[in-house]
């Protein structure tokens, strides 16, 4: 018989003890590199069931509006090879709950929120950023311009850097704690949006939101969402979420990033702190894996630990770095590359 | 009463007709597990192209024995997760979170209660026939399917039940018919309330059955899930709260059982124009 | 014991007998809609040996340059979830080696060779062109514009509608033969460019060329490729590459196109013809399985068959109709939809 | 002789010190495999994540017998898709393609060879010095590996060798160091060639003692591979052909096997400047 067991929070790996997992975003300091996901832990309740959030670096919260919504009709997702499709459309209870409601329930328990807001209009996110600022327990905005900008014939903020940078630079003059702008890889160059938006003030860069795709129901021929096109999560992203941290981080390196896309493991968050992120949301992995975000703190501390780094933060931007300019002191280079190909 | 996640293993899987019923060792879930309650399990391992896990209603659920906590489902193949699922042998491990969702709700007094269930819908409600019957209430029965080879649980059912109907759409086992077809005299005989599971227009008639014999029926739902623990907002549906508003309601924390007049039959698929937040204009 | 079989040409079913498989592209007809993809079945000699390739309805080769190609440094390849990235960079031998060697042999054989083109600026598509121009098997150009534009610092021609339709406009003058742009979906608006280059003379369209990704190796923390970046393919991509083609064939209808991206079964093929594409290529997959193309060729044709279709071409774009306005005679509506969902 | 895809099945896995040697039933396979051949294996099925084959030197390769045709290969655990194929037991289903490549070059006339093999490197020699010997040839045997456990195939090549020289990385089999701290007194010993497969950097060593005593040498290298069969591009290392120029070669189709003075050591990973079609500039 295989072994049966209850998963819990995952077991300490002494050699992670000794490894310094705080992170700092945009002057902030997190104790560790691992949040949630916005609209993949809601506000943080529902995983409390399995394990203590406050255990994380922060919980990202679900996008919130200014009004209640309803979302979009269903069939709302398909799953997909190493991903799914989500069409959600923003379903949430609207600021004013929100904040009577969530916030306070993360900031009682100590759990670093960072809260994301979405809106159809660039003044909408200026309002919301007003109603939140000064909120216990808020540490940082994440600012989800993948949304139709009702005033630009549905234009998709995050694909227009003007219309980008109009809104981080209204949330920027409201907010009291540092702006992360959520970008969308669904552009040409997502440098140049990185860049109009860290210009209209962004403190940091949130990359990647999904990825616009569809299903075709094979029974039915008709597209598996209700809204046809839905946003492409889950591993199957994660090569072209660390390519816009690569490219973003190689032409900014100064600004802070918030790393997801795909992660599922340790060692993928270490690929994301390798290619430039100085921490990581969990999304798509918590569906399979309620423990996941915890999983992949434990799993990425002992991964840090077993290539010799003393911290988290030393590993930030390293892939960029030649290997020979970078072996951290008293490390094992070059960590478990297997013995095969060193050997006779 | 909390979910858990337990790296269970299969202790056995037989085919029930055209359906697989397993057992899995998974201490832990079945504290506090109540009939109408659901499992989600993960499929393929952690090299699977499959990143979501699958629900199911369970069928029982024990919290002790000689193997220590097993749980019960059973299951039809239909893409490819359950087709992995099939091909589980005993001692292969499987991931199972549960219990998830809200029970049904249990009467007070011993009424008499009907139970109805198309194909694996019946999954549920033969625990939940037992634990009616032994809290003293007369239980019937309508088990219905497209075939014979679909009906699940007619056996187990007779045992509990007082009086039972069975409808096949191809008439190869009982009556050729639909549930709804004999529901109307099986209410006559002087139900007080009607449980149903299965297919959601099934649902959608015993609601409109039961109301109009005036009583109360709770169903349990059946949409795509994502997450299954309330995080990710696919599983919804319209639902009409006791304050008269229609929100878009989770069905895997809210649900799967709701009282049957609470629910939009109408508008499931689509966002009706009244609900909270509703009509959705943008992104 | 399980079955240990020879897996050679998939075994026929009886009622895929009765579909019709022919597809035309601008004019050309095939036998069927089933293609190698540009890059993964080299020009057809390889993949003979584990089947015949006259069964399919062409071969489309690698990308062939003006001159000899030495591509770029290994690592070339790193697997990613469902998919793989590659930075082969275009080695090849160069137009006229491959004009005396590769395509006679597909000529000789019967085998319809879609001839892919590649270049360095607008002026060498032409002359590739050129060459091609009247020779024996050729049916159709596919110009395969995710390359960089030396002259405009390396952007990338598919990246830009107005170079990309340069670049169209005159392979089209010098072409005899239907011409298929081949687009990246690594941009802002794939309609803009898919119109631009319409405009400016393609016949039809081929989508999805592979979207841009990156993969750190955890072991040296350095980019898994030597060239740091490389294309994204296989199952993990067909979302993206069905959304460009629903977005593409519901802006252009008439506008025949070649899809592609992450096809492994008849239902994935399936899935690219109701969205819009007329046929398809089978890239990635060939490496994973030697025979997929053949294999998704029958999968394909028993598909349609057990849904009740008598021709491959009636499910092109049949995705974008409403279900009522489309049961095609004599079907069993809805195909294999579970009995289950339709029961009491 | 063509390769074939075959759907196998596993008849036996053991572990052979930190490796694992799988034999699996695959006819058709060992219909024209020779020493150096190699064959591609399929990982997790269809709905596995993994979506590429893996590549294996081939021990031997059986084309009848009980069990209609046999191949067996060893492995070391590497990264995902090894550690799937060491969970296989027998009966599991595996799909394999071969035989691939193109095998080591044998002499015509009975000389004297010498064989060196690094770690899992070993694989493709045994069989090899086996069809030496057949022929005639006088074969010695260099092993090598950082520990006895990853040594592999001693005991076999002890038998159809006429020396044998065994080193380790920790000196805990054999003599403490590298296969090329012992090959020159191998060769000394009156040897017209070299086989050798193993880690790149010793392959390179080797080719420098076998030129340096100005004797040839065959290798068979090592490279990441998509395909496996000739259509990706993927597998290329610089060779030197007979008419002088280097071309960036598919080790699958043009290799795994080469001459040891062809193959450009020292630009392996690089594309060298005076390659057929450098520089890169572009896409
Ligand atoms: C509360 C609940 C209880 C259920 N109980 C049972 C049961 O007892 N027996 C049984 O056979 N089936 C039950 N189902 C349905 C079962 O979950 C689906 O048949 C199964 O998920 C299909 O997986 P697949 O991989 O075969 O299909 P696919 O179509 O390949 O699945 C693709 C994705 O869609 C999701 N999905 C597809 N269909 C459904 C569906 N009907 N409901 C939820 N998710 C779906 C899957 O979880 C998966 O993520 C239940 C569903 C819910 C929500
Ligand atoms: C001709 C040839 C013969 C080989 N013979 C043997 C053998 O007899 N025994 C043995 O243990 N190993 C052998 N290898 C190496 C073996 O193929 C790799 O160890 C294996 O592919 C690693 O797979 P993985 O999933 O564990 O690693 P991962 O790193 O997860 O593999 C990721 C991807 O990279 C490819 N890859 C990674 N490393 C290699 C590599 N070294 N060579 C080729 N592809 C690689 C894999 O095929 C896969 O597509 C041989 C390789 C070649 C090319
Ligand atoms: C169901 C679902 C809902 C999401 N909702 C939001 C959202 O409200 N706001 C947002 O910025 N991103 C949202 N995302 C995107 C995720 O935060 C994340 O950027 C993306 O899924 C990639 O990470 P992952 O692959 O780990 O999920 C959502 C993703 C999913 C799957
Ligand atoms: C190894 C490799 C090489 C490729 N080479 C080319 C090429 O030369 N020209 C081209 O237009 N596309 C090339 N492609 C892209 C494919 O033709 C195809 O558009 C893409 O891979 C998506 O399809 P797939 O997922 O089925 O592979 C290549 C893809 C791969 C994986
Ligand atoms: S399935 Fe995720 S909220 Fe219900
Ligand atoms: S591995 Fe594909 S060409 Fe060699």
């Amino acid at each position: 018989m295989t072994d049966v067991a209850l998963v819990a929070a995952p077991g300490h790996d002494d050699a992670a003890l000794g490894v310094d997992p705080t992170t700092v975003l945009a002057g902030v300091a997190y104790a560790n590199p691992v949040f949630t996901a916005s609209g993949c832990a809601a506000a943080g309740q529902e995983l409390a069931q399995f394990f203590d959030p406050s255990l994380l670096g922060g919980v990202v919260t679900k996008s919130i509006m200014l009004k209640p919504r309803s979302g979009r009709a269903t069939p709302r997702m398909a799953e997909t090879p190493s991903g799914m499709l989500n069409s959600i459309g923003l379903q949430g209870p609207g600021i004013d709950a929100f904040l009577e409601r969530d916030l306070p329930w993360l900031a009682e328990r100590g759990i670093p929120a960072v809260v994301s807001i979405a809106g159809e209009t660039a003044e909408d996110y200026v309002k919301l950023a007003t109603k939140v600022r000064g909120r216990k327990g808020l540490t940082m905005l994440e600012v989800n311009i993948s949304c139709p900008n009702v005033e630009s014939r549905g234009q998709v903020f995050a694909c227009d850097p003007a219309a980008a940078a109009a809104v981080i630079a209204g949330v920027r003059r409201a907010s009291s704690v540092p702006v992360f702008a959520k970008l969308s890889p669904d552009v040409t160059s997502i440098v140049d949006v990185a860049q109009a938006v860290v210009e209209a003030g962004a403190h940091g860069l949130s990359m990647i939101n999904t990825t616009l795709g569809v299903d075709i129901n094979t029974d039915t021929l008709r597209p598996t969402l209700a809204n046809v096109t839905g946003g492409l999560s889950g591993p199957a992203v994660r090569p072209i979420a660390l390519r816009c941290i690569w490219q973003v981080h190689a032409a900014m390196p100064e600004v802070p990033i918030l790393g997801m896309g795909g992660i599922r493991s340790g060692l993928d968050a270490l690929q994301f702190l390798a290619a430039g992120a100085s921490a990581v949301s969990v999304g798509t992995a918590v569906f399979g894996d309620p423990h996941a975000p915890l999983r992949v703190l434990e799993e990425l501390r002992s991964a840090l630990a077993h290539r010799g780094f003393s911290s988290a933060a030393e590993v930030v931007g390293i892939a960029h770095r030649p290997v020979d300019a970078r072996v951290p002191e008293g490390a094992d280079p070059p960590g478990d590359l297997p013995a095969e190909t060193l050997e006779t | 009463m909390s979910p858990v996640q337990v790296q269970g293993e299969v202790l056995s899987i037989r085919r029930v007709g055209d359906y697989h019923a397993m057992t899995v060792v998974a201490p832990g879930i079945a504290d506090g597990a109540r009939p109408g309650h659901f499992i989600a399990v993960g499929i393929g391992g952690p090299d699977s192209a499959m990143v979501l896990r699958r629900a199911f209603a369970l069928v029982e659920a024990q919290d002790r024995g000689v193997y220590g906590g097993t749980v019960e489902f059973v299951f039809a193949v239909r893409g490819r997760g359950t087709a992995w699922l099939a091909e589980r042998r005993p001692h292969d491990p499987l991931d199972v979170v549960g219990p998830l969702g809200r029970p049904f709700q249990l009467p007070k007094n011993p009424v008499h209660a009907v139970v109805v269930g198309g194909g694996y819908g019946a999954a549920p409600l033969l625990a939940l026939a037992e634990q009616l019957r032994s809290r003293g209430c007369r239980v019937d029965a309508v088990l219905g399917a497209s075939t014979g080879e679909r009906l699940f649980g007619a056996l187990e059912a007779k045992r509990m039940t007082t009086a039972m109907a069975i409808t096949t759409d191809d008439g190869s086992v009982g009556e050729q018919g639909r549930v709804t077809d004999v529901l109307p005299e099986m209410i006559e005989r002087g139900a007080d309330l009607v449980y149903a599971c299965g297919p959601m227009p099934m649902l959608q008639a015993v609601a409109e059955l039961a109301a109009a014999y005036g009583i109360p029926a709770q169903v349990a739902v059946e949409e795509t899930m994502a997450c299954g623990i309330g995080v990710c907002m696919t599983c919804v549906l319209p639902v009409r709260g006791t304050d008269g508003v229609t929100r878009m309601v989770r069905s895997c924390v809210e649900g799967p059982v709701f009282h049957a007049d609470q629910v939009r039959f109408d508008a499931i698929g689509t966002v009706p124009a009244d609900a909270l937040g509703a009509p959705v204009v943008t992104a």
